[in-house]
């Protein structure tokens, strides 16, 4: 199936577009911008509003007609398929299938100060109902919080015979998360502990495909929670089991 | 309710005012009819449908009797007699009628007693169907209950199909009612067109067909949501009782209905819309149909600050002449918005008090507040902030029906992702000041209770003026939106046309003795 | 000068973009956004808000960078070089130089029922300050309100010996005002008047550069006043009386 | 103002408690130094500049004390000792120290009048230096006057000059005040970077040279403009006191200044950060420069609704931690925030309740007020719409330092564009509700009244047991933020000394003399 942006007909491929630019407002500059937005593939783009905000700066919003289709059928999404397991049914199955409990250990990387998010998945408590890894019987959860370095972080991980690693980050800020979190990876392979853990990143800007194109076994975003990791964890355990 | 400390004899002396005026009106309207009052009757007799050129069958009618007969008499005479003197059914005459090219007046006229006993199955048939649709919506309304203030959006793509997939979305999202809005031009037709349409510029064609379409979708998502979903369309316009009596029939919820708004936004004669306007206000409330009014416009043409009172005192007018028509408080979504210049200092609190006064004055109606929408320009994100502030003051004041101002309002009808997010605005208001209308009170003598005072007594004024004038001479005079009309220009003029002594309207003697009664 | 968008820092090239498709939200449905995006050109785009909006749509904001420039040299606007004179200068040229009253009809024609833009033009009172034609000693301006069919609205202009012709248009959904406008324009060449008159429009969608590509001499945006008009109108009366 | 109908004794209870735990803490701090305080000190004797790697000077000269000699007497003993066994100036030594690799401990030490007499030359003119900035200030405030609500924006490029020019289009646009964001990680650097930098993440590192740039430029804009733009930046970190001394030299106006964001969020040890912070407040005292607490992120980490008292309790403990400083109370910016969700039922009311109380609990504190963030997401247009709310919220409760939210909050540090939108956000608040706080009154022992007197009983409670447990302990108990931080873990505690009784600090001694004369 073919499809286009959606205004208020099918297909009429309507988006809004909007963006400064470094110039002051003339008609001059109005063209321009109206320009870039044909430049980006918009009919007939229509500048509803330019404002000058700033010596030399202006504001456009642009309402066009995109000129392009995406085929649904062409779309390839790694997405991680969730077997989105209950909290009770995780602990059965580690009952069930471990001798000795799955050591996790996570933190917040780097200089990286935000553990909202690594907190939402371990903590006992937990994020909006669904409670953290710490309440999980047969999970040692260990949270080592924010500003941890690669280095601190992996020392732990031997020390404590790591099943799992939890990576976090949050500031994206000229792809600073990019480079902690590809550093990590190779100082793992370089101390062959690569293939004795399951590395997983999270945050904010993170996704499955990205984390898999990084080196790592899954990525979690917004709206994921410690039963989804879980779930994931005790697959792929039981996975390489079997292998 | 009372946070302004409003004089009471004041808002009494305005009532009289407007009873005053409007009963001058009325003595004008009672002895005339129009054109599309005649055609409403036809359409509750039950008679749709066009012929080959689709010009509808009760405009062929009733042209046919102007134009061949006396139609000061009223068509309801004509038909019965040719039933009468054909011995057919109605829709077998009609049938006859098409084939043969006789006039509807080549009978022998009956008297007005046989009149009434000829059309009377008809005629009920079809009171009966809205009857029953009023009964639908009261019972839907019970089970599933009414929120204190409703959400209401507009779909306007032009295509019904379209429109209604909007219209389900926007219920889902959490809409409590649904404007189709008609297409541009519509209200100038002198006829209503037919059936299903797709095609529409700035709105979509009212028909009966696409209320009917349309009350099914929503009848359809609000049975999957547990809500009543209601549906809005227009009636202002030279066919306003034939919409009346569609939205009757279809189960339509509220109608914007408007003399005003036709004579000073779309050029209509004021005599033919005076007269359409009552007849088709009967009909809203013999059918439980809201109406609402179009005062808020008068702001979108003049300024907000200065002119605020002539939207109280169209108010009151407006609630006279629903008064003359039979109409219950409880159905009067009496107009009013939020259209203050908001670069201007305290312009919030200048439409508190606004939306405030207008609850105090008119506490049982269902006030219809409009949406900021001159002072929008394209920055979709000031917009945004405008119909909070907005939202707000709804909240603030208790509003009913809540028309949700979009981000894009200077640029086009609305996306479907405008009304989302529309909707989302409000419903972050709603929650997230719930109770804030009983936590907060205003200063005595502080700036808003001065501002709705003064807006008031400036009413009262010109209510007083107008009682002295005349509606008719005050309308030549542009005190409404800055706009003059002429007594006898506009639209529609000629549609107009004085009562005969023997006249007769079978539905709207139905009517009255119903009103008499109940 | 190349120019780009402008987020925080020069050619980053950052453009936000906001639309809906007409699918359920899903993994792959954000990656077809993501795809779109890309097809508009942007690098890197990132999906920062994803919400489904009802059965079968669902809501995206993006933002990314753009990889295009746009040259500000190649760029020519057909723009009105405004005189820009004031009430009062307006009025000395025409009272020096004209033996009559200039006659000015106005309307905003076809369905269209918006005049608050041909009143702020026209009326006594003027918009934001500015006073109208109707105040202008020497000009007969004569605002025929709204909807007023174009063959009204040619046949009052004969009677009046209009020389000058300000249509206003609101509507454009569908793009109805063009057709307006361009019928206009053929009415008036059939009526052999089109060379008699000058002949402007105006409203919120109209600029100068689609003013005279359908065959007009000015056209009028927000943001302007009596007395650009009026500039506009004396300066070409006068140039035509050279001619 | 009293719109809350506090209980006068629970506050000054609160206060009473607070005293007595910055007392404690106080005491700890009297009996130690810093090497950043250290620095500090060398700092205000003049000196500056790295060493060819990079290393700032200072940083050399306190760890060869460290390393060579008895840091636990200071360092300006051994500095003075240096000069006069050399007999060089300042300068001369230190071209000399770095020539010859000699210790700064190789000479005798001399007695402490003659530290100060020796010192005095190279601290006066550093302090006069900072003595005319404050000077500076108020003439232009008092010139260009100073607004009730200041509007205060982020500039966080990573590069000073388009910092410059962002900041500089910010004050066009109508912001009263620029913070610039430091680099992410810089607070945890023992030392502080040199020179102009135009590389840094998440914001600009913040250097002497930037400070002077961005000062230009303001002063430059605020010219044009007839308006002092106030200049912000980060003092809390490992280098607290340095920055403060650093911002004093350059006019900033105001530092955010706060052990207790460092202990929780930075992982910085407490000792450390509470010896920084008693230094860094008397700089910033003395300098005029207003503080700012973070009060704020607790929320960020907490839930807004059940740790609301734990704000205000940490605004007690800072006010008095302020108060052990010389700080008046109007340069104390205590922090607050906008952090509730806004699905959660009269979430608006219960912000109302904490701004507000803030509001009423330090009258005379210009409170920095912090925008929604937490419950920000992609939408940018619900997070305008919840920046207005916030606005509202500022407006009606007159906070006065107004940090205005991004509607990209959640994605990235602001682009040009939506710090120009949010000024015009604040702005429309600003004029369209310009009197509402005089206008509005709380209902007696309504919603607000009751949230707000139960955030103060919680606080009262909390100050009270962390009298009773001490302020260390409670730190690791995790009260604030539900963070645990131990007495003697986190970062900098290595740069942390007892000091000996001959102990000498001659630019404290110095600030103290005129605190006690002042
Ligand atoms: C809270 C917050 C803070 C708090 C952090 C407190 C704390 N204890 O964490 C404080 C106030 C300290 C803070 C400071 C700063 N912050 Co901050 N902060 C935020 C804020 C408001 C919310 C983040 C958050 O908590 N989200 C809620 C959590 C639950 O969501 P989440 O992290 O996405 O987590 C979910 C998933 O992603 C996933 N997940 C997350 N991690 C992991 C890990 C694993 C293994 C898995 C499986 C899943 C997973 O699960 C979670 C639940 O679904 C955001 C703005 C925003 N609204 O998003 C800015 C923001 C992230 N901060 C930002 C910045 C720049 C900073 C500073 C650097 C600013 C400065 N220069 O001073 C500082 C320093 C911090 C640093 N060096 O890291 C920027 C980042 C910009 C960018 N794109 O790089 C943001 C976007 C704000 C902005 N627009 O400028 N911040
Ligand atoms: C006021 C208003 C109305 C009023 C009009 C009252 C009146 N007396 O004019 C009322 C309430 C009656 C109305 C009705 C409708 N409206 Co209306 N209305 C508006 C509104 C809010 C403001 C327009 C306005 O007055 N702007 C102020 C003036 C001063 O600006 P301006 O027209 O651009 O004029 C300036 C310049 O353009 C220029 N100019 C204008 N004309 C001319 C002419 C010349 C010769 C020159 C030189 C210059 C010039 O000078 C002016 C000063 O600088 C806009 C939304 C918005 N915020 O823009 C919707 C809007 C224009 N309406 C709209 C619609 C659809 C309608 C209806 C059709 C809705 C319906 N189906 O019921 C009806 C019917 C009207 C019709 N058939 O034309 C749509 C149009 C969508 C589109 N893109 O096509 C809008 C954009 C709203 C929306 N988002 O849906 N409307
Ligand atoms: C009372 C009233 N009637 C009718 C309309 C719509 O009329 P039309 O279909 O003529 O645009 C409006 C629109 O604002 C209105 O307020
Ligand atoms: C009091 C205080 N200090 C400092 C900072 C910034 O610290 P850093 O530069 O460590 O990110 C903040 C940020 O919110 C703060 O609130």
């Amino acid at each position: 199936m073919k499809i286009r942006p959606y205004g208020d007909t099918l297909n009429d491929g309507l988006v809004q577009v909007s963006f400064t630019l470094p110039i002051a407002l003339s008609a001059k500059a109005t063209q321009a911008a109206k320009e870039l937005a044909k430049n980006m593939g918009l009919i007939n783009p229509s500048v509803v509003h330019s404002e000058e905000i700033g010596k030399n700066f202006s504001f456009y919003i642009i309402y066009g007609a995109l000129n392009a289709f995406v085929d649904l059928e062409k779309i390839k999404v790694k997405e991680l398929e969730k077997s989105s397991k209950s909290k009770k049914e995780i602990e059965e199955i580690i009952k069930n299938n471990f001798k000795k409990d799955i050591v996790v250990i996570g933190a917040s990387t780097g200089t990286d100060a935000h553990t909202v998010g690594i907190d939402a998945i371990m903590n006992m408590k937990g994020f909006d109902g669904h409670y953290g890894l710490e309440r999980y019987q047969g999970i040692k959860a260990i949270n080592l919080g924010s500003q941890v370095s690669n280095e601190d972080f992996i020392k732990i991980a031997r020390k404590e015979k790591a099943d799992v690693l939890l990576v976090s980050q949050t500031v994206t800020q000229k792809d600073v998360h990019l480079k902690n979190l590809v550093d990590l990876v190779e100082l793992l392979e370089s101390e062959e502990l690569r293939d004795k853990v399951i590395l997983i990143a999270g945050g904010a800007r993170i996704n499955h495909e990205l984390a898999k194109e990084l080196g790592y076994d899954a990525g979690f975003g917004p709206g994921n929670f410690a039963e989804d990791v879980a779930s994931f964890i005790i697959d792929e355990l039981l996975n390489r089991k079997e292998d | 309710m009372n946070k302004l400390n409003l004089n009471n004899e004041m808002i009494t002396s305005c009532r009289n005012y407007a009873k005053s005026i409007a009963k001058d009106v009325q003595a004008y309207i009672n002895k005339h009819s129009t054109v599309s009052v005649e055609r409403t009757v036809l359409r509750l007799l039950g008679i749709d449908g066009v012929d080959k050129f689709d010009v509808p069958i009760v405009n062929r009618l009733v042209e046919d009797v102007k134009e061949n007969g006396d139609i000061s008499l009223g068509i309801s005479i004509y038909i019965a007699s040719a039933l009468k003197a054909t011995n057919k059914s109605l829709n077998d005459y009609l049938e006859a009628y098409f084939d043969s090219r006789d006039s509807l007046t080549s009978y022998n006229l009956i008297s007005k007693s046989e009149v009434k006993k000829i059309l009377k199955p008809y005629y009920e048939k079809n009171l009966k169907k809205i009857t029953k649709n009023r009964e639908i919506r009261s019972k839907l309304i019970n089970k599933f209950g009414e929120r204190k203030t409703e959400l209401y959006v507009i779909v306007a793509t032009g295509n019904i199909d379209e429109d209604v997939l909007q219209a389900q979305a926007a219920a889902r999202a959490g809409a409590d009612i649904v404007a189709v809005i008609r297409s541009t031009g519509q209200s100038l037709l002198d006829y209503v067109p037919y059936g299903k349409t797709t095609e529409g510029f700035g709105g979509t064609y009212a028909t009966q067909e696409n209320f009917k379409i349309m009350r099914q979708a929503l009848d359809e998502v609000g049975g999957e949501l547990n809500r009543y979903i209601k549906l809005v369309n227009y009636a202002s316009g030279l066919c306003m009782p034939e919409i009346a009596a569609m939205g009757a029939l279809e189960r339509l919820d509220v109608l914007l209905n408007d003399s005003m708004y036709g004579i000073i936004f779309r050029d209509i004669n004021m005599k033919r819309t005076f007269i359409d306007q009552y007849f088709s206000r009967m009909l809203n409330s013999y059918s439980g149909i809201i109406i609402n009014t179009g005062e808020d416009n008068y702001l979108t043409t003049s300024d907000a600050v200065l002119e605020a009172h002539t939207v109280t005192a169209s108010q009151f007018i407006n609630e006279a002449f629903a008064f003359e028509a039979h109409l219950p408080e409880k159905l009067m979504g009496l107009g009013h918005a939020f259209e203050i210049n908001p670069n201007i200092e305290n312009s919030f609190l200048m439409e508190i008090a606004q939306a405030q006064l207008s609850r105090e004055l008119f506490p049982n109606a269902p006030l219809k507040y409009m949406p900021p929408t001159k002072h929008i320009n394209g920055n979709i994100f000031r917009a945004y902030q405008q119909n909070a502030l907005f939202n707000i003051v709804t909240n603030l004041t208790e509003q009913k029906i809540h028309l949700l101002g979009m981000m894009t309002e200077a640029i086009h009808t609305p996306f479907i992702s405008d009304r989302y997010l529309a909707i989302k605005n409000a419903e972050m208001v709603q929650q997230s000041m719930k109770s804030l209308a009983d936590e907060i009170v205003f200063k005595e003598e502080g700036f808003i209770q001065k501002r709705a005072n003064k807006v008031l007594k400036n009413a009262h004024s010109l209510l007083k003026e107008i009682k002295t004038e005349g509606m008719f001479k005050t309308l030549e005079k542009g005190v409404f939106a800055e706009t003059k009309r002429a007594e006898n220009a506009g639209k529609g003029l000629d549609g107009v046309f004085e009562k005969s002594t023997n006249y007769i309207n079978v539905v709207s003697a139905e009517l009255e003795a119903y009103f008499n009664e109940n």
